[in-house]
């Protein structure tokens, strides 16, 4: 397998063409069919896992042809310890959205069509090196989100994707801008590996407007970014989408889509512009403080189940942002606090790793109940707990695991970003602790008002919930208490990636002060 | 003679046994012979066995200095590292045996307790997830494992106390226990990043060491140390955060036993017990304020409490706030002793009420009658007849509780209000202090003995459902008579005799070690204090003891003094005592409601603002200006400027018409033509 | 008569009489010829310029297939013609202006 | 003597074909450009170009001027004896053609024309087969057809509405 990588990003292209091929009417096989390749695509990606050297935390499986030499434009792709989980997640929720997606009865063929593209689009901005490329899967990946929300989503779904295109596509415009300016002033080369080297050079003490171009670069990236994350000011889409999309759409949405934000940021902004971090990385701690209070409050008012699991999203994003800003506690200016910078990157991805797996978890199963109830409404329920005890059980680990408890994987991570910050940002972390107790507050008040008290009458022929319905869920428990309990399998695998990050931003990076 | 790796090996043992019951019971329980309690019970009892064996051993060693770590690395990232593991002293093992035993006595009673519960299965799963999670912060030897079982001694009392989620007042205890204890959790948190920032390990004796060089001093050592105490004043339910207890008895009363005797709030006083020498004077002096204050405060609301386990519940906050005190006072040790002797008689008497309210709901169930409320005191009375192995254990238990000689509370409480005695006698500025401990002493005389006279003695209140009380069977009574029993002192001293003395194996095994904060004062200094004020605090002690035993004999059993007159007169205490000082209804007022309506109010401008007009206000400023574009589109340039080049060149083309004749020819004509005029120009 | 200017000026000759025919004839047939003429004339430049470089026999390739050509327009022409006075029961050019505004 | 015979044949090649361009009557033109077409026919053999020369009196001679014939015959009644054979816009139309002759003239004049002498071959057919057969194979498979399409399209648009 000498194209590993080329051959996880394109799979799921086959699978489409087998999906297209297949008649209309045999829907069943279609659903087989993309449950086929993207199994194919999981096994490659564990294979993927087994065999990647995590005490190298560089590029590997590096794969390059020549794309459109006349730009400079490559077809790179190359697997290292930050995007290894996203890629592993992807393919794992990939999978698992297939069987979630087992009851969609109107236009299988489309429907799956679009859930394989979406799967090549995402793999292929995990894994490419070439940033022309990165941008246009990036583009790839928009198109199928927004068919699927806009077509198979609930009732205000028009609304919905149309406000989730147009968000998104106002940061891709950003990002194109910043990737051309980035272009231009560094040696006219879209290779990653290139500009990582010689950005940071190449923009220092450049003037543009009189600002610093590294700021105007890292600020148009960083809103790109910050829409998909989402980071406070840009996250109003998120809750609309995610309440709006099919059941698996929201998995995808939650546990990887978001991850492209922060998965962004770490890759492009941290790496290319090293003297930016120590310009925002306040600025970005303030942003995580936000996010987990903002985020947490939104979701304790919420009726909504699926609103409610949507706003804990930006709450745990939140945590990511502030493990993130921890990065600078390594340099001199941050007391060379290398034991944070560690912790708190680790956690950032470790986090959103986590994040990939529980949110999934919750998602499926909001969609579970809303197939039996018809509706969401966390007060419409009541005592069901009685009714559905293997249900109320899992919803209760899932609940758990996103409130942070130790055991779950969720904990350590947000511990660690906590950590992390704390020594270069004391307040906003002491403040940002609330956000454990707001955390818990929400799903455990939710978990009360729908399972606890007396049952509601009209509920008590809710069937319990099914074997498939199990088996989507019981995959992301097990490697979230796994995790939880031993997290050394994921850590090892990053963590030299993360030293590598680490040491990018700190040696190159926060030398001279920006204009 | 065990050792090393042995211990280790035992260590596991314990600690992964109750869990693995927890698994089988969760996953397959409901399908195993008698819903798998055996299982559980199996599991406890080897747990026992094993730290029986340890203690045995303890013995055998002699040896005060005993330490036993062993360690693994649990996440390592070059720099940062994370090891997690197992610190065993005579502290460990004694408290292994204290969760062990009284956690295997309630699953015991339970059998009968529980029986034929709905979820008697996952009942016992909980159990063994609770002891697991007890035996962890045990054994911890670092913030971190420390916090995890923290959290997890938290979600197994949440599932515990809302074992009956039916009622939504057992829910709403459930998710109020979990979120009270979160805000200590935070505290702890804060108080394990700032102890890390500085020391950059989790490890105890890392902490330790790092202290007494002095690489974290001053306020941000208070902070850290009041931090991680939050922690403790959550578990362990003291003020402000002891809302969370009288509400837990919602829970099986089993559980309030094994809750309030040896497991989640035994943590918290555990917790300071092991980190006391990291604490810096200021921070020790807000943890005797504050286990003062609550040892007085909760006293005095258990005085007036009608439901037999509230009444319990606040003699545990109250006996909790004794053993933090002590420890604020710098006699850690004595706060561990009184852990010890209170797990036995706190069990006993929690053991003791559930017998009672098994009876009552027995009897109750008989004559099905829904109303009446089997936990109120004032519909018991009498019972002494009917009840008799209960009536005396719990009579032992609260002679023991009330610190009369003989017994054991009167040893452990003893050794603490010595402590406060000899700090007052040191720092004269703090006599409020030892005022709180002996305070709360006479107070809790009073309301035991105030417990068991209205339960047991006295005219029987509803004689139909006295008639069907009965004693409770033998799976109950077992762990009511080993517990009371237990509550003799010779337990504690031997191998001495002296009631009046605690000097006994406890005190020569467990000795107090200095604190690493400059300032404090060392063990001996301490121990020489408490040893010249030992005298005058018994006295002193047996006194507020005899004096609230007589009052609550002279109100209650002889009826000299009427309670409901002495009610009346202080009214406005009394109303705010029954009423526990109002803190659930001002909590309510003043946190919940305004924090839910700020989430509203935020959620609000969230989506109802921000969204709509903010963010969708782009939008429409957009299609705004697509229309003024539109417009200006239109109108302007289309119809004037465009249509106005249009109309000239329609001009021009009226003009040009005459040329258009439609004959090909005459085209091909004027082509030809326009060759001739290239290959002119071309020429020229 | 061995000079390559001869030839071209007959040839010249012959596609100036050719577009004339063309230009001036209202009659389609008539037209037809012109460009018979045309062609004829182009035919000549061909076989010339073969003859005078070499005897390149491409350019009789290329007379040849104009020639193809030539017959297939003729056909093709005819037909129109035939079709456009069985709709139209003329054939002057000027008089088939159906398109004409 | 050949020069004499060339001049001939120029001569009655360019008189015929503006007989062709200005004779009134349809058919006298067409049997104008019967004589232009053996006059080419004529210029062809004094360019050694036999093959040429063969093929241009079958194909023209005996196709398409028949052909021309048979198009007059068909859109003419045969009674009507004038047929309709009028010019427009002579005067300046021969104007145009005179200004395009003189231009090609000129250019005729002075270009400096790259010349290779050359013996007459023994025949030009084998070459051309070759050729055909060989170099320009795909030209002549896709000039055959276009005959056939014309073929086609001839019969089609001539046919008769059912």
């Amino acid at each position: 397998m000498n194209h590993l990588l080329s051959w996880i990003i394109w799979l799921p292209v086959i699978g489409i063409v087998a999906v297209v091929i297949i008649p209309r009417d045999k829907g069943t096989l279609i659903k087989q069919v993309s449950a086929v390749v993207t199994g194919v695509q999981l096994a490659l990606t564990i294979y993927l896992w087994r065999i990647y050297d995590g005490s190298n935390g560089t590029f590997q499986f590096m794969e390059s042809a020549e794309w459109i030499p006349s730009f400079n434009i490559s077809y790179m792709l190359g697997v290292d310890g930050l995007s290894l989980p996203m890629v592993f997640l992807m393919a794992l929720l990939g999978f698992l959205g297939v069987f979630v997606s087992w009851n969609i009865n109107k236009a299988v063929k489309g429907y799956f069509a679009l859930f394989l593209l979406l799967n090549t689009g995402i793999m292929g901005v995990f894994l490419s090196l070439d940033f022309f490329l990165f941008y246009v899967f990036w583009e790839v990946m928009l198109l199928p989100m927004y068919f699927l929300i806009g077509m198979w989503g609930g009732p205000q779904r028009e609304y919905a994707a149309i406000k989730f295109f147009l968000y998104t596509l106002v940061g891709s415009v950003l990002m194109l801008i910043a990737i051309l300016a980035l272009y231009f002033t560094c040696g006219k080369t879209f290779d990653m590996l290139v500009l990582m080297e010689t950005a940071p050079i190449a923009l220092n003490g450049v003037l543009w407007w009189g600002m610093s171009a590294i700021k105007v670069i890292w600020t148009l990236l960083f809103i790109g970014f910050a829409i998909k994350v989402p980071v406070f000011p840009f996250h109003t889409w998120l809750p609309l989408a995610h309440v709006e999309a099919p059941t698996a759409v929201s998995v995808i949405l939650a546990g990887i889509l978001l991850k492209l934000g922060i998965y962004g940021i770490l890759r492009i902004n941290y790496t290319m512009l090293p003297d930016g971090v120590f310009w925002f990385a306040g600025a970005l701690a303030v942003l995580g403080l936000i996010n987990v209070i903002w985020g947490a409050m939104c979701a304790l008012a919420q009726t909504d189940l699926k609103k409610l699991v949507a706003y804990s999203s930006i709450n745990h994003m939140g945590y990511a942002l502030l493990g993130m800003a921890a990065v600078i506690a390594g340099s001199s200016m941050g007391g060379d606090n290398l034991l944070a910078a560690q912790a708190g990157l680790n956690g950032a991805v470790f986090q959103m790793f986590n994040h990939g797996t529980i949110s999934a978890m919750l998602f499926i199963l909001v969609g579970v109940i809303y197939d039996r109830a018809h509706h969401r409404d966390i007060d419409g329920f009541g005592g069901l707990a009685v009714k559905m005890p293997i249900y109320s059980g899992i919803v209760a680990l899932a609940f758990f695991a996103g409130l942070g408890l130790p055991g779950f994987s969720g904990f350590i991570s947000e511990a660690m970003c906590f950590i992390g910050a704390f020594p270069v940002f004391r307040t906003i972390v002491i403040i940002s602790t609330i956000g454990i107790l707001l955390n818990a507050a929400y799903f455990l008040w939710a978990f009360q008002r729908i399972f606890f008290g007396e049952l509601n009458e009209k509920y008590k022929d809710l069937p319990e919930i099914n074997r498939m319905e199990l088996f989507t869920v019981i995959p992301l428990a097990v490697i979230t208490l796994f995790l939880g309990i031993y997290p050394r399998p994921f850590l090892d695998l990053i963590s030299e990636t993360m030293n590598i990050l680490i040491d990018q931003v700190v040696s190159l990076g926060g030398l001279v002060n920006l204009m | 003679m065990i050792t090393g790796n042995i211990i280790t090996d035992f260590c596991l043992l314990i600690l992964f046994l109750p869990v693995v019951a927890f698994a089988i019971n969760i996953f397959i329980g409901k399908r195993l012979p008698r819903q798998g309690d055996w299982v559980s019970v199996g599991a406890i009892l080897i747990t026992l066995v094993l730290s029986l064996s340890m203690l045995m051993n303890m013995f055998m060693n002699w040896d005060p200095n005993f330490s036993h770590e062993v360690q693994f690395s649990w996440i390592d990232l070059g720099a940062f590292k994370i090891e997690l593991g197992f610190w065993v002293d005579n502290i460990t093992i004694v408290m292994l045996v204290v969760v062990a035993l009284i956690s295997s006595m309630t699953h015991i009673f339970s059998l009968e307790y529980m029986k034929g519960d709905i979820r008697y299965s996952r009942y016992y799963a909980y159990l063994g997830l609770f002891t697991f999670s007890m035996n962890g912060i045990v054994l911890a030897n670092n913030l971190i494992s420390m916090y995890i079982f923290w959290e997890l001694v938290g979600v197994s009392s949440y599932l515990l106390i809302g074992h009956w989620f039916e009622k939504n007042s057992a829910a709403n205890a459930a998710t109020k226990a979990f979120l009270t204890n979160r805000v200590g959790d935070i505290g702890f948190f804060i108080g394990i990043m700032l102890m890390f920032t500085a020391i950059g390990s989790f490890n105890f004796q890392d902490l330790f060491s790092g202290i007494s060089q002095g690489m974290i001093s001053g306020q941000l050592l208070t902070l850290a140390g009041v931090g991680i105490f939050l922690g403790a004043v959550g578990k362990s339910a003291q003020f402000p955060l002891h809302i969370w207890l009288p509400d837990a008895m919602e829970g099986p009363t089993p559980v309030s036993a094994l809750m309030h005797a040896a497991t989640m709030v035994a943590a918290g006083v555990y917790l300071t017990v092991r980190l006391f020498p990291l604490f810096s004077p200021e921070a020790l002096l807000i943890i005797a304020y504050v286990g003062g204050f609550t040892a007085l405060f909760a006293a005095t609301i258990a005085v007036t409490q009608n439901d037999i386990k509230k009444v319990l519940a606040y003699s545990t906050v109250s006996q909790l706030g004794y053993m933090i005190l002590a420890v604020g006072v710098g006699n850690y040790v004595a706060a561990f002793f009184h852990l010890l002797t209170h797990a036995m008689f706190k069990a006993c008497l929690f053991f003791g009420s559930g017998s009672v309210i098994h009876a009552m709901h027995h009897s109750l169930h008989e004559l099905n009658d829904q109303d009446t409320d089997p936990q109120d005191m004032r519909n018991m009375g009498g019972f002494k007849s009917k009840l008799p192995i209960t009536y005396w254990t719990m009579t032992i238990a609260t002679l023991t509780i009330a610190g009369v000689p003989f017994f054991s509370g009167f040893l452990s409480k003893d050794a603490i209000l010595a402590g406060t005695l000899a700090f007052a006698k040191h720092y004269p500025q703090h006599f409020l202090l030892p005022l709180f401990g002996f305070g709360a002493a006479a107070i809790t005389a009073f309301y035991m003995f105030r417990l068991i006279f209205m339960t047991f003695h006295g005219e029987v209140k509803m004689p139909k459902v006295f008639k069907g009380i009965h004693e409770s069977p033998r799976a109950m009574t077992f762990p009511l008579i080993l517990l009371s029993s237990l509550g003799f002192f010779i337990f504690y001293t031997l191998p001495y005799f002296n009631p009046f003395s605690d000097h006994g194996w406890f005190t020569e095994l467990i000795q107090a070690s200095d604190s690493v904060v400059k300032g404090n004062p060392t063990a001996e200094e301490i121990y020489e204090g408490i040893h010249h004020a030992h005298y005058p605090a018994m006295a002193l002690s047996l006194l507020v003891a005899s004096f609230g035993i007589g009052m609550s004999i002279l109100m209650y059993m002889k009826k000299k003094l009427s309670a409901d007159i002495w009610a009346a007169k202080m009214g406005f205490l009394y109303k705010l005592s029954l009423n526990k000082y109002f803190f659930d209804e001002n909590y309510n007022r003043f946190l919940y409601q305004p924090v839910l309506k700020l989430s509203q109010a935020i959620a609000f401008v969230d989506w109802d603002l921000y969204d709509k007009y903010f963010i969708n206000g782009f939008g429409r400023v957009t299609k705004w200006l697509s229309f003024l574009t539109g417009r200006i589109d239109y109108e302007g340039l289309d119809q004037k400027l465009v249509d106005g080049v249009g109309r000239t060149a329609q001009g021009f083309g009226n003009q040009l018409k005459n040329v258009q004749t439609g004959r090909l020819q005459n085209y091909m004509l004027f082509a030809l033509a326009g060759v001739i005029v290239i290959i002119v120009m071309q020429t020229i | 008569m061995d000079s390559l200017t001869n030839y071209l000026f007959v040839s010249a000759s012959l596609f100036c009489l050719g577009l004339y025919g063309v230009i001036t004839r209202r009659n389609a047939v008539a037209v037809l010829m012109g460009v018979e003429l045309i062609l004829n004339s182009a035919n000549i430049n061909f076989v010339a310029f073969a003859r005078f470089s070499g005897m390149n026999m491409a350019g009789h390739v290329y007379a040849l297939f104009v020639i193809v050509l030539a017959a297939a327009e003729a056909a093709v022409a005819l037909a129109i013609i035939i079709n456009i006075f069985n709709n139209f029961k003329t054939i002057n050019v000027d008089d088939v202006s159906q398109l004409r505004q | 003597m050949a020069d004499l015979v060339f001049w001939i044949v120029v001569g009655v090649t360019i008189v015929s074909a503006a007989m062709v361009v200005q004779s009134k009557q349809l058919l006298y033109s067409a049997i104008a450009l019967l004589f232009t077409f053996v006059g080419v026919t004529g210029l062809y053999i004094f360019l050694w170009a036999d093959f040429i020369a063969g093929v241009q009196v079958v194909v023209y001679v005996g196709g398409i001027l028949v052909l021309i014939i048979f198009g007059i015959m068909l859109t003419n009644k045969i009674t009507s004896v004038n047929i309709s054979h009028t010019s427009v816009q002579r005067g300046i139309g021969a104007t145009v053609v005179l200004g395009i002759l003189a231009g090609i003239g000129f250019m005729i004049i002075n270009t400096p024309w790259y010349q290779v002498a050359a013996t007459e071959p023994e025949q030009t057919t084998e070459t051309i087969g070759r050729l055909l057969m060989m170099d320009y194979l795909l030209p002549f498979e896709v000039a055959s057809l276009l005959l056939l399409g014309a073929l086609i399209g001839a019969t089609t648009l001539s046919r008769k509405e059912d």
